[in-house]
């Protein structure tokens, strides 16, 4: 029974960095369709942001992760404005390859400023809480509350707020928002902004615990990226469910079944998902 | 108040719109006839902004038009109301209309005033306010997506056929509606039908378009005596 | 320019005589082995250039076809058999694997398909990866013999540890590639491709039965990803997951789109431009990927038909300057 | 946009001419050229870049010392390298274009993936290379190729001091959380085979991928759910050190064998900060300094950590040694160019001069150098004395020539020939 709890609480953390992440992800690609395969490099870059400004500038942990998402949320707009929107009306394959071509100007360029070595953010919060037979860093239930707040702030944000609602607009129907005076280039800056922002949350968090290197978004992209098809494309309910599915999945087969085959299970789940809603879990019927 | 000059529209490789030049006044109710494929969409699409003339001008209130963004038009007041409506299906009723008024946006005061207007003009949408637009029936959207083109207050409604493949009643319905916008709010209209019964009887005065050129243009009440009018539009 | 068929067919024959005599001026084994192993990714290339460039169906599990020839091959070949009857069982096997793969991908469409594929992609290399009895797990299987020698008749056996019979061994089976899908893409079979590709709906409406449709273009394309990958392992001598790696669905991605997608010689180009681009950038050392990394976006937004699409849409400007001329002179 | 665009065409034509046309600088005039290629990008880099780091300061070293005098003429060494990304396809190319455009005859590799087709190509006639390898794969060994050198002891010489060392503390239950791959499968077997034939136990073995994972709570809490005594991991150094610090802060007391992948300076420098009180109970192969006598060896650390920024590990070491005995064998041979005949000089210039290889008892058995294999532990707070010292020499007469070679820190030394490469 510990272990179960264990694992559950090991998949919960893992769900909610997932569940931030392909948030960003499928906002983007809700919105422009575009198949940002360099997300999980713009995560990477948030996480050695932070690594800047807590250990070459000694800032605090906080307004580290704060700088880092604005920043990295600026990062995300100028990609968007030189990589992605020229490419508006070709082929989405065009894009796809674009996207492979920033991430690999990405991952070398963290290579070439910082090294292959792995680097470290020291952890604020290196406490350990015993609970329910179980142990945690403070870190580690800081990354599930603070991904629970994000996700809220950002729900609030979308439904509440009409700059957020314009978000949605655009995704559901791009001329119709474009005939109501939306301006649906800076719409796209914001999201990606918004994107971006959330990436370098999750890498903040998540950093002090784990290890900085070049290569570390490759994965997490990947992952990001099958979450929101598995949830359906531009659907944010499909991207929390499906990140914290896909973390559960992990932890729970990787522990009681096979840990080599851990991520099997992952597309596993995801092949079967789509073969019978072809559209994923929250998507609609392609129109 | 607009103005279009030899406006010429190409879509990919193909001429779509050649030579197009009209002109309408503030307040006009206006119709534009064509049938199926003669560029009235094409027509409507270029002066709201989405598509841009190869050739030509478009002018507003004086102002050119034709090389400006969407967003940028409907700040001047100029706003469309599309074929397929092109609603947001996801959102509810009330934040489609919010959206319709996003040229406002900040304006509080001015967007509860268009609300409550438009809720006057369409009952059944203040009925189900909080209803997805995506599970609406084609008439309730078509009543939604002329409420909000009228949420953001425009100088001049483009309304491309939103008679399409709804039924007579809800038609007329809809006729009424626009006639009264036209009346009581002073919005000059442009309107495109291939219903040329239903446009000839509210409007008054009409362009006809075949294969994307101008052929007549007139009052409506001679164009319904015109023969080639007659047996094109409207049948008879 | 080459605006007259003629033209065309000059360059063509020019091109297989330069291919046929690269031997004796290609400066060194270094180069040799770009061209070789350019030669095998156009194999490679010109496949998912059926599924992704005719059918449009971006197929993400091409490179995992290719390891799984290799693979197959490498497995037989160490268990004793022939080369010559590995390779086309390699191939079979892929296209077996494809087929149960395209009974789940084939009902997703667009982007769903692509994850769909990508994801059977990974499950390979994860297969690869830890099935170690049969795979050899990371190292791979290694120390394979180079293609079993054909016994010939007067001359003795065609040997293929060497550098110019791997050449000719991997030419040849470019051109027959070649071959065979200028047959189906030219044929009625290659008109529902196509169909396909421009709309999906309108094909299934005119009766085309889609989905066998596609699938038989995944089937091809399998087959032969297979022959190049079970060819890449008798010339490498070693298969590790690397040959089955999404990075290789990737390489070939990126050579068929900058080539020019859905026009048989821009695969071919692709092949051979990119690798030979990457070689020429080594002094570039650290900043070569970040350069690469820039420039593919860089193409991609200039040249979004690729190279290939590119010289076409040149050449028609050329044509049609031409024309005008002409109907200019006869007017006068 | 328009001149942007023509000067992005210049400028990417400019660049690939200047690749084109780059004047090969190093193939003329009398210069032995080494040459690299492996993992210089990429989750493996960092260890590329150390390999790379122990051949630069090697050459370094011979030429300030004058290069080496052969058949009348002094030749200086010159290093090229080539990333690779552990792809093989690269790895042979960049073997291809190390030997026919920059002339190299010693191409030096660390990672098995790329070692073995490059072993494919090395022994074609005209274009022959010595394949200097990095790994402790026995499988290179297996392959019987003439033309290659493997670098590191196998990691079978460990595992016996590993079972010698938890049978002493009588310890029983183990749980393997140990990379995948092969390298870490090899381990993996070989560690269960000893440690049940020793009578112990492996309650769990979970397995993880240490390249592509940085969290491991999934893999420990199963094991940690068996209440082993002590835990077999590692794989790369960084992931390791997170591995001890999960495993910790999930509440494990036991203690850690690392594999020799992982080394403890490395993690305690980038994981820990330097501080040893969080690795207590952690074990490993020995660092560097325990390789070799203390004044040989300072210097080297320091070099190391101001050239690089880096502590020194045994890639450093160990390259830098290879490189060494490689320039020491070719005037032996009397040859810069004939491989076989540099190969066959190696063991006549063994043992060397401490002072200059930094190994003090090194020596060539087929095609693998034979190294002693020590294991060290951290209490404490502090790095302890490498317990046992575990040769695999030919003989009882070299055993003694080699214990006798080295300095006396009061460990235990025993000779173990291993299975495989005892004849």
């Amino acid at each position: 029974m510990e272990l179960f709890l264990q694992q559950l609480f090991n998949g919960i953390m893992f769900g909610s960095t997932y569940a931030i992440v392909a948030l960003g992800l499928t906002l983007v690609m809700g919105i422009l369709h575009i198949p940002n395969f360099a997300h999980g490099h713009l995560y990477m870059l948030g996480g050695y942001i932070t690594y800047f400004f807590i250990t070459n500038l000694g800032f605090g942990y906080w307004y580290s992760l704060l700088l880092s998402m604005v920043i990295l949320g600026f990062v995300g707009v100028v990609m968007e404005r030189i990589v992605f929107r020229p490419l508006t009306g070709q082929p989405p394959i065009n894009a796809f390859i674009a996207a492979i071509g920033a991430l690999i100007f990405l991952e070398s360029l963290a290579l070439v400023i910082w090294g292959p070595q792995g680097m470290r953010i020291p952890n604020p919060h290196p406490q350990i809480i015993k609970m329910f037979g179980i142990t945690m860093e403070a870190q580690r239930l800081l990354v599930v509350g603070g991904a629970a707040v994000l996700i809220v702030l950002l729900h609030l944000f979308l439904k509440k707020t009409t700059t957020g609602t314009t978000i949605e607009a655009v995704a559901q129907n791009r001329e119709g928002a474009m005939l109501t005076g939306i301006n649906v280039n800076r719409v796209s800056s914001m999201t990606f902004f918004i994107s971006s922002a959330t990436a370098a949350v999750a890498a903040s968090f998540l950093s002090p615990i784990f290890i900085l290197s070049p290569a570390m978004g490759a994965v997490l992209g990947m992952k990001a990226f099958i979450i929101v098809i598995l949830g359906g494309m531009g659907s944010v309910p499909g991207a929390i469910l499906g990140g914290y599915f896909l973390g559960l999945i992990e932890a729970l087969g990787g522990g009681y079944i096979s840990a080599e085959y851990k991520d099997v299970f992952a597309f596993g789940a995801l092949i079967l998902v789509l073969s019978i809603k072809p559209t994923g879990l929250f998507g609609k019927q392609e129109g | 108040m607009l103005k279009l000059e030899q406006v010429y529209t190409d879509i990919g490789e193909l001429h779509i719109i050649h030579n197009v030049s009209l002109n309408i006044q503030k307040g006009e109710f206006v119709t534009l006839l064509g049938s199926n494929g003669a560029g009235k969409t094409t027509l409507f699409r270029t002066i709201a902004g989405v598509l841009k003339p190869a050739f030509g001008t478009v002018e507003f209130n004086g102002i050119a038009i034709d090389k400006l963004p969407v967003h940028k038009i409907v700040d001047l007041g100029i706003v469309l109301c599309p074929q397929g409506r092109q609603l947001f299906p996801e959102l509810s009723v009330k934040k489609n209309l919010v959206m319709g008024a996003f040229s406002l946006r900040g304006q509080k005061s001015k967007i509860k005033k268009n609300l409550d207007r438009v809720y006057e003009h369409f009952p059944i949408l203040k009925e189900r306010s909080n209803q997805l637009a995506g599970t609406f029936s084609g008439g309730e959207q078509q009543m939604l997506a002329i409420g909000r083109a009228l949420m953001s207050e425009p100088s001049m409604l483009l309304l491309d056929e939103p008679s399409m493949g709804l039924a007579p009643l809800i038609v007329k319905q809809i006729a009424d509606v626009i006639s009264n916008i036209n009346h009581e709010m002073d919005t000059t209209i442009f309107l495109s039908e291939q219903n040329a019964n239903m446009a000839l009887n509210i409007t008054e005065r009409g362009y006809v378009l075949e294969s994307g050129k101008c052929v007549l243009e007139g009052l409506c009440k001679d164009l319904k005596n015109d023969e080639n009018v007659k047996r094109a539009y409207i049948g008879a | 320019m080459f605006t007259k068929p003629i033209h065309t067919k000059l360059l063509l024959g020019f091109l297989f005589i330069a291919a046929l005599f690269l031997p004796l001026y290609v400066p060194d084994s270094y180069m040799f082995q770009i061209v070789i192993t350019s030669l095998l990714f156009a194999i490679a290339t010109s496949s998912m250039n059926l599924i992704l460039g005719y059918t449009g169906q971006a197929s993400l599990a091409h490179g995992a076809f290719f390891g799984v020839g290799a693979y197959v091959v490498a497995i037989m070949t160490k268990a004793g058999w022939s080369f010559w009857i590995a390779l086309p069982v390699s191939g079979l096997v892929a296209t077996g694997i494809g087929f149960f793969i395209g009974l789940f991908a084939f009902r997703t469409r667009g982007h769903f398909f692509a994850i769909v594929t990508l994801c059977f992609g990974v499950i390979l290399f994860q297969v690869a990866e830890n099935w170690i009895e049969v795979t050899g797990g990371q190292n791979g299987i290694f120390g394979l013999d180079s293609a079993t020698p054909i016994p010939f008749p007067f001359f003795g056996p065609i040997e293929f540890s060497s550098q110019p019979a791997q050449y000719y061994l991997v030419l040849a089976v470019l051109l027959l590639t070649l071959f065979v899908l200028h047959r189906v893409v030219y044929s009625i079979f290659g008109l529902t491709f196509m169909a396909i590709r421009n709309n999906e709906e309108l094909a299934d409406a005119l009766g085309i039965n889609t989905f066998a449709t596609k699938m038989v273009s995944f089937a091809i394309a399998n087959f032969i990803a297979a022959i190049a990958g079970g060819i890449y392992a008798t010339i490498l001598g070693a298969v590790s997951p690397s040959a089955i790696s999404i990075m290789i669905t990737f390489n070939f991605l990126i050579f068929l789109i900058l080539g020019g997608m859905a026009t048989l010689p821009g695969a071919v180009i692709g092949a051979f431009m990119i690798p030979i681009i990457m070689e020429f950038l080594q002094f570039m050392e650290n900043y070569r990927m970040l350069f690469f990394g820039a420039l593919l976006v860089v193409v991609i937004i200039w040249f979004p038909m690729g190279f290939f699409g590119g010289l076409k849409t040149i050449n028609q400007k050329i044509i049609a300057w031409r024309q005008s001329n002409t109907s200019e002179d006869s007017n006068a | 946009m328009k001149k942007l665009k023509h000067l992005s065409f210049i400028l990417i034509a400019g660049l690939l001419a200047l690749g084109l046309f780059s004047p090969n600088v190093y193939a003329k005039g009398h210069t032995v050229m080494i040459g690299f290629t492996g993992p210089l990008s990429g989750p493996a880099a960092q260890y590329g870049r150390d390999n790379v780091n122990g051949l630069e300061m090697g050459i370094q070293d011979i030429n300030a010392a004058g290069g080496i005098t052969v058949g009348g003429k002094n030749y200086k060494f010159a290093l090229k390298t080539y990333d690779d990304h552990i792809d093989p396809t690269a790895a042979v190319n960049n073997a291809r274009r190390l030997r026919s455009r920059d002339g190299a005859r010693f191409i030096f590799n660390p990672v098995f993936n790329t070692i073995a087709p490059m072993m494919q190509i090395n022994q074609q006639k005209g274009s022959e290379f010595l394949m200097m390898a990095y790994t402790s794969a026995p499988e290179v060994d297996a392959m019987k190729n003439p033309n290659t050198i493997a670098i590191p002891p196998p990691f079978s010489v460990y595992v016996g001091s590993y079972v010698k060392y938890a049978l002493e503390k009588g310890w029983k239950k183990c749980a393997m959380v140990v990379t995948l791959g092969a390298y870490g499968d090899g381990w993996r077997k070989e560690f269960e085979s000893a440690w049940i034939k020793a009578g112990g136990e492996i309650v769990a073995d979970q397995p993880a991928n240490y390249y592509t994972e940085t969290d491991f709570s999934a893999q420990l809490s199963a094991a940690l759910a068996k209440k082993p005594d002590f835990m077999l991991i590692g794989g790369p150094s960084a992931t390791t050190g997170l591995v001890i610090e999960q495993a910790r802060n999930l509440g494990f007391k036991g203690e850690f064998f690392m594999v020799d992948q992982a080394k403890l300076n490395y993690i305690a420098e980038v994981n820990f900060n330097n501080d040893l009180t969080k690795m207590n109970g952690v074990t490993g192969t020995a660092r560097p300094r325990d390789l070799a006598e203390e004044e040989v060896i300072e210097p080297f650390l320091k070099r190391c950590l101001k050239d690089y920024g880096r502590s020194a590990t045994s890639e450093n070491l160990l390259n830098y040694g290879a490189i060494r005995i490689l320039a020491a064998a070719m005037e032996k041979a009397g040859t810069v160019e004939d491989i076989t005949a540099i190969k066959a000089a190696i063991p006549e210039v063994l043992p060397m001069d401490a002072k200059i290889n930094l190994l003090p008892f090194i020596d060539l058995w087929g095609s693998r150098f034979i190294l002693p294999g020590t294991i060290q532990k951290i209490e404490n707070g502090q790095y302890t004395v490498p317990t046992t010292t575990f040769w695999w020499t030919k003989s009882d007469a070299d055993f003694k020539k080699a214990v006798s070679s080295i300095p006396d820190i009061g460990n235990t030394n025993v000779n173990v020939p291993l299975e495989g490469y005892a004849k």
